[in-house]
């Protein structure tokens, strides 16, 4: 048996629809933002996938993507986390649904 | 060396961050939870390797399971009256809806396209090719990232910082 | 914006390395910042002033060991004069000049204490301790020569001290007090200007001569406040009167000038002791008083300076062989009343570096 | 025979190496892959643990001792010849004590957490350059792979804080996971330095390095090797740093409620944590098993020993001698003095090795006047920058002797009539 690239996307898959779910269904903001970094991994997987296994002129161009993602996911679990942080100072909770109001 | 080790260390890892994942969304301590997000991105870092990207997967460790989940942990204990409860809200029946139907199409579609397959080996080296394809091609978006990351940090900065400082 | 969280309440103590005995501080904090400060006593309360009213006076002697254990000679020599004051007995000059090389020596001891724990709550590993504990050693050693005990004398007696010092004591304490300033030369080598040390106790803890004043510090505390506030000078008592020293004073007011003040305390003590050495007088050490003293109806207050301050005792006879009251001034005590003024608005670390600074024996903190 | 995989290669104790390449050879030839990658691993780990075990015991000692004659004191001399048993009978005695957990805290995390602790510690062994071809794993990112795995320590240690359900605890944990991401910044940066001037992030390519142009690196990089020894002391947790113990401040942070084993697997953690760093800086900035021709005299192994054991006397040394700074103290430490420093290494070296190879200078020539210069600039810069972000001083007059009860005028009694 050999492990080939439609392996490594159906892992890709699920770990993305379950970091959708956990975006979509948890209250709090910070588990949340687990979905988040859930669903940013799943898509450095695929890139890599195919950086490994697809036919390509510049095949590292993959694990490239795959360095910006992991920048970006740094960058935005800092700005997210320093937001549910602000929020739950101003609100005293970071429930998903208590943030309905556009100001206050 | 597509061997019997490679194959085992799929099934293993992707079984480590599937299951891990699950259990982000299973379990109803949101501390555990975030443990078990770190076991999950650990398991990625194993599926990096056993996709020859060496230096990724110590990206990954350092990055997502010594910083990222180290930032949600310290987040957490920074929002001490919030409840530490995972629940989900009343949108979890459409949203497990929508996420099972999105794995759906995407697995049909992964078994369903003929990708352009090259053969052999994976990378030998990655750090070297990396680094001169970050510095050579995509030296532009590397800049753009620096500003960015430098952005998100100077924001970070002033999100959380009190008024009176 | 703004936090709305409940405070972190944290419980220094009352088991804790820091707190040198059973003593608790309950503080608040925002993140690492001390915002409330609320102290805690009475864990180690013997009653000490309310047995003293059943015990004639000389069987009172043992407790004022135990109310400051680090420096009980200071203790039996300032409730031993109380006593005299109030029953009108001489000290023979020879007894004079022992209660204040005994005294002196505490000091040295007591300050070795206060100074190598005090660079323990700064983190040290033990060495600084280690290296005072030295010399301590010596001093207990010639403590236990005189009297047989080490830490809780009960040396000075009413009209006298307990007994004279034997013939090894004087080219031990000679031979000690030559060394001396060599030793403090290496002490002040290995603390004065250790860069760590100074980031940890310079401008920490701050307290002015006018909050010493108020709060009525006294000792190293109030000194290293810039009051040059001594007994020994300003009311001389035993055969002060008689020595050539010096007050050392801080000008900064905080942790560091206390720790300095100690050490250069420790180094008058030395040459004080030296004078004492060399003017001892010979003959009877000790006036005879009868054990059951009787003194008359009235009442004493005679104070010390101790190693952590002024140590007083106030005693009211009713002409009965036992005191009608018994109250200690006890320096540790009221030192301490300015810890919450010092702690608040620094962070725990500076928290304990302050308490190592104001030098407290629970014992008599809480008596 | 019984050993054929002994012949010829097991006498030569400089290289070592020899004889599990022998007895790989010789699994090997059953033409089982498996077989083969499974033993080749367990020579590797066994390897370590031959040194980590012995070390582990004797470490352990060796800081009594030596603490004790920093102290002076004996140390432990009771329990065998210079109390040399003393670390068995303290094992002992860790594991019969009673294992508390608290009724309050987390069970699960509190249990894991310690023996958690060991993945890091022991796993960063994999790339340690023992000898010349004597690493168990030599990966071609081994440096990465050491600071990575070395940050995962973080994780753990707020596990066991948390877990504890004890504010002492929490508050440790917290002080480790903003100390050690401060200084993991230093860290890399510095290493990006190492790897910039030899062009490998393997540790057995930069000892090579080292060894093909034959010096070290610290001669090279002086103020890489400052910068990042403080810093890794920082990381792990011990004096001048050991805030996340602190012991006169928290009682014992994050391992309060820690008891028996469980505690001594933190303890045994922290040693193996302490080795690892010292090995680290041996490898990287000391040559490894390279010693100006020594080498070819003495197995290149206990050269590499020998210096690790020496690193590690080195931090026994600060633990018996400086007091602890302040977090806030630590942190300005980390990104005031240390980042600044790290970043104009980097510069430094990077543009050093333009100039070097774009010119293509003779080594031979380049490599001494690098020294020099990079001596000059640590110098001047650690010297000037340690006084500039030095603290208050201590001046000539702030302990003034008076012969007269009065006040001393000074900033303490301003307001206050002076000078009586």
């Amino acid at each position: 048996m050999t492990i080939g690239i439609e392996h490594y996307l159906i892992v890709s898959a699920v770990l993305f629809a379950i970091g959708l779910f956990i975006v979509l269904a948890k209250r709090n903001l910070i588990g949340a933002l687990m979905g988040v970094e859930l669903m940013l991994n799943a898509v450095n997987l695929t890139f890599i996938a195919f950086a490994r296994f697809t036919e390509s002129a510049q095949p590292i161009a993959g694990q490239v993507f795959a360095v910006f993602v992991i920048t970006v996911a740094a960058g935005e679990a800092a700005l997210a986390l320093g937001l549910a942080v602000a929020v739950y100072r101003t609100r005293a909770s970071i429930d998903a649904e208590d943030m309905s109001t556009l100001k206050w | 060396m597509d061997g019997t080790g490679i194959v085992i260390a799929f099934w293993v890892f992707a079984a480590m961050t599937v299951g891990a994942a699950l259990l982000v969304v299973a379990l109803r301590n949101l501390f555990h939870a975030a443990l078990a997000l770190i076991v999950a991105f650990a398991g990625m870092a194993g599926l990096f390797v056993t996709l020859s990207a060496d230096f990724l997967a110590v990206g990954q460790v350092l990055i997502y399971v010594g910083a990222i989940s180290i930032l949600v942990i310290f987040a957490l204990m920074l929002t001490p009256l919030a409840g530490r409860h995972n629940g989900e809200s009343r949108y979890a029946l459409p949203a497990g809806g929508a996420a099972a139907g999105l794995a759906a199409v995407v697995i049909y579609a992964v078994l369903n396209v003929d990708w352009p397959l090259r053969g052999g080996e994976g990378f030998d080296e990655t750090a070297a090719l990396l680094g001169e394809a970050l510095l050579d091609t995509w030296v532009l978006p590397f800049e753009v990232v620096s500003v960015l990351l430098l952005a998100a940090m100077i924001g970070a900065i002033v999100l959380v910082r009190g008024d009176g400082e | 914006m703004t936090m709305q969280t409940e405070p972190f309440i944290m419980n220094i103590g009352p088991q804790h390395p820091s707190t040198h005995g059973v003593f608790r501080i309950r503080v608040a904090l925002d993140g690492e910042v001390i915002t409330d400060a609320d102290m805690i006593m009475g864990y180690l309360h013997r009653s000490m002033e309310k047995l003293a009213e059943e015990r004639t006076y000389t069987q009172n002697i043992p407790f004022t060991d135990r109310i400051d254990y680090l420096a009980a000679m200071s203790n039996n020599l300032a409730y031993v004069m109380a006593v005299e004051k109030l029953a009108s007995v001489e000290v023979p000059e020879r007894g004079q000049y022992l209660r204040v090389i005994m005294a002196e020596f505490q000091r040295i001891a007591s300050h070795a204490m206060a100074v190598g724990t005090f660079v323990n709550d700064c983190g040290a590993w033990q060495t600084p301790l280690m290296y005072m504990f030295k010399e301590r050693e010596r001093i207990l050693d010639l403590f236990e020569m005189t009297c047989g005990a080490r830490l809780t004398c009960n040396y000075v007696r009413i009209g006298g001290v307990s007994y004279d010092i034997p013939d090894e004591f004087l080219p031990k304490a000679w031979e000690l007090v030559r060394e001396m300033p060599g030793i403090l030369d290496e002490y002040e080598g290995l603390l004065v200007e250790n860069e760590i040390l100074l980031a940890r106790s310079k401008g920490i803890g701050v307290l002015t001569a006018q909050e010493a004043i108020n709060f009525s510090c006294t000792g190293p505390m109030l000194r290293g406040s810039g009051v040059a506030w001594d007994l020994r000078k300003a009311d001389p008592y035993a055969v002060y009167d008689r020595m050539q020293f010096e007050i050392p004073v801080g000008r900064n007011g905080d942790c560091y000038d206390r720790f300095r003040v100690r050490l250069e305390e420790m180094r008058q003590s030395g040459r004080i002791l030296k004078q004492c050495l060399e003017q001892l007088p010979g003959g009877q050490a000790t006036n005879p008083v009868p054990l059951a003293l009787r003194p008359p109806v009235g009442e004493a207050y005679a104070a010390v300076e101790g190693p952590r301050g002024e140590l007083g005792f106030y005693i009211v006879s009713d002409g009965g062989p036992a005191p009608y009251r018994f109250h200690v001034r006890a320096p540790s005590l009221i030192n301490l009343t300015a810890l919450p003024k010092m702690t608040i608005g620094s962070t725990v670390a500076d928290a304990v570096v302050i308490l190592g600074s104001v030098d407290i024996v629970v014992g008599e903190v809480d008596r | 025979m019984p050993f054929p995989f002994l012949k010829g290669a097991w006498y030569n104790i400089s290289d070592l190496s020899n004889l599990s390449r022998a007895l790989l050879g010789w699994v090997d030839g059953w033409g089982n892959d498996t077989v083969a990658y499974i033993a080749a691993g367990l020579i590797g780990v066994l390897a370590t643990m031959a040194f980590l075990v012995p070390s582990q015991l004797g470490v352990v000692w060796i800081e009594r001792r030596v603490i004790g004659r920093f102290q002076i004191r004996r140390g432990p001399n009771r329990v065998g010849p210079y109390g040399l048993l003393q670390p068995i009978a303290d094992a002992l005695k860790v594991m019969l004590k009673e294992a508390l957990t608290p009724p309050a805290g987390d069970k699960w995390v509190f249990w894991a957490a310690p023996i958690l602790m060991f993945i890091p510690a022991i796993g960063v062994y994999a790339v340690i350059p023992w000898g010349k071809n004597m690493a168990m794993a030599d990966l071609n990112i081994g440096l990465l792979y050491f600071v990575a795995l070395s940050s995962l320590t973080t994780i753990f240690v707020f596990m066991a804080g948390w877990s504890s359900n004890n504010k002492y605890s929490l508050f440790g944990a917290m002080r480790v996971v903003a100390m050690m991401i401060s200084y993991e910044v230093p860290v890399v940066v510095t290493l990006l330095g190492v790897s910039l001037f030899t062009g490998s992030l393997s540790l057995s390519g930069i000892v090579q390095w080292q060894a093909d142009y034959h010096v070290w690196l610290v001669l090279l990089q002086p103020m890489a090797f400052i910068v990042y020894y403080i810093a890794s002391t920082a990381e792990l947790n011990r004096t001048p740093a050991d805030i996340a113990e602190a012991e006169s401040e928290i009682v014992a942070g994050y391992h309060t409620e820690y008891s028996g084993m469980k505690f001594s697997l933190f303890y045994a953690a922290e040693y193996t944590n302490a080795l690892a760093i010292s090995a680290l800086v041996a490898a990287v900035y000391f040559g490894g098993w390279y010693m100006w021709g020594l080498e070819q005299w003495v197995p290149g192994w206990l050269i590499f020993i020998g210096k690790l054991y020496f690193f590690f006397l080195v931090l026994i040394w600060l633990r018996g001698t400086l007091p602890r700074l302040r977090v806030d103290q630590l942190m300005a430490f980390a990104w005031k003095f240390l980042l600044p420093l790290s970043l104009v290494n980097v510069f430094v070296v990077g543009l050093e090795v333009l100039l070097w190879h774009e010119n293509g200078w003779s080594a031979g020539v380049t490599l001494p006047a690098f020294a020099v210069v990079n001596l000059a600039l640590t110098v001047a810069l650690v010297y000037t920058y340690a006084r500039a972000f030095g603290y208050d001083r201590p001046r000539a007059g702030d302990i003034v002797l008076r012969s007269e009860i009065g006040f001393v005028p000074g900033p303490a009694t301003e307001g206050l009539p002076g000078g009586t």
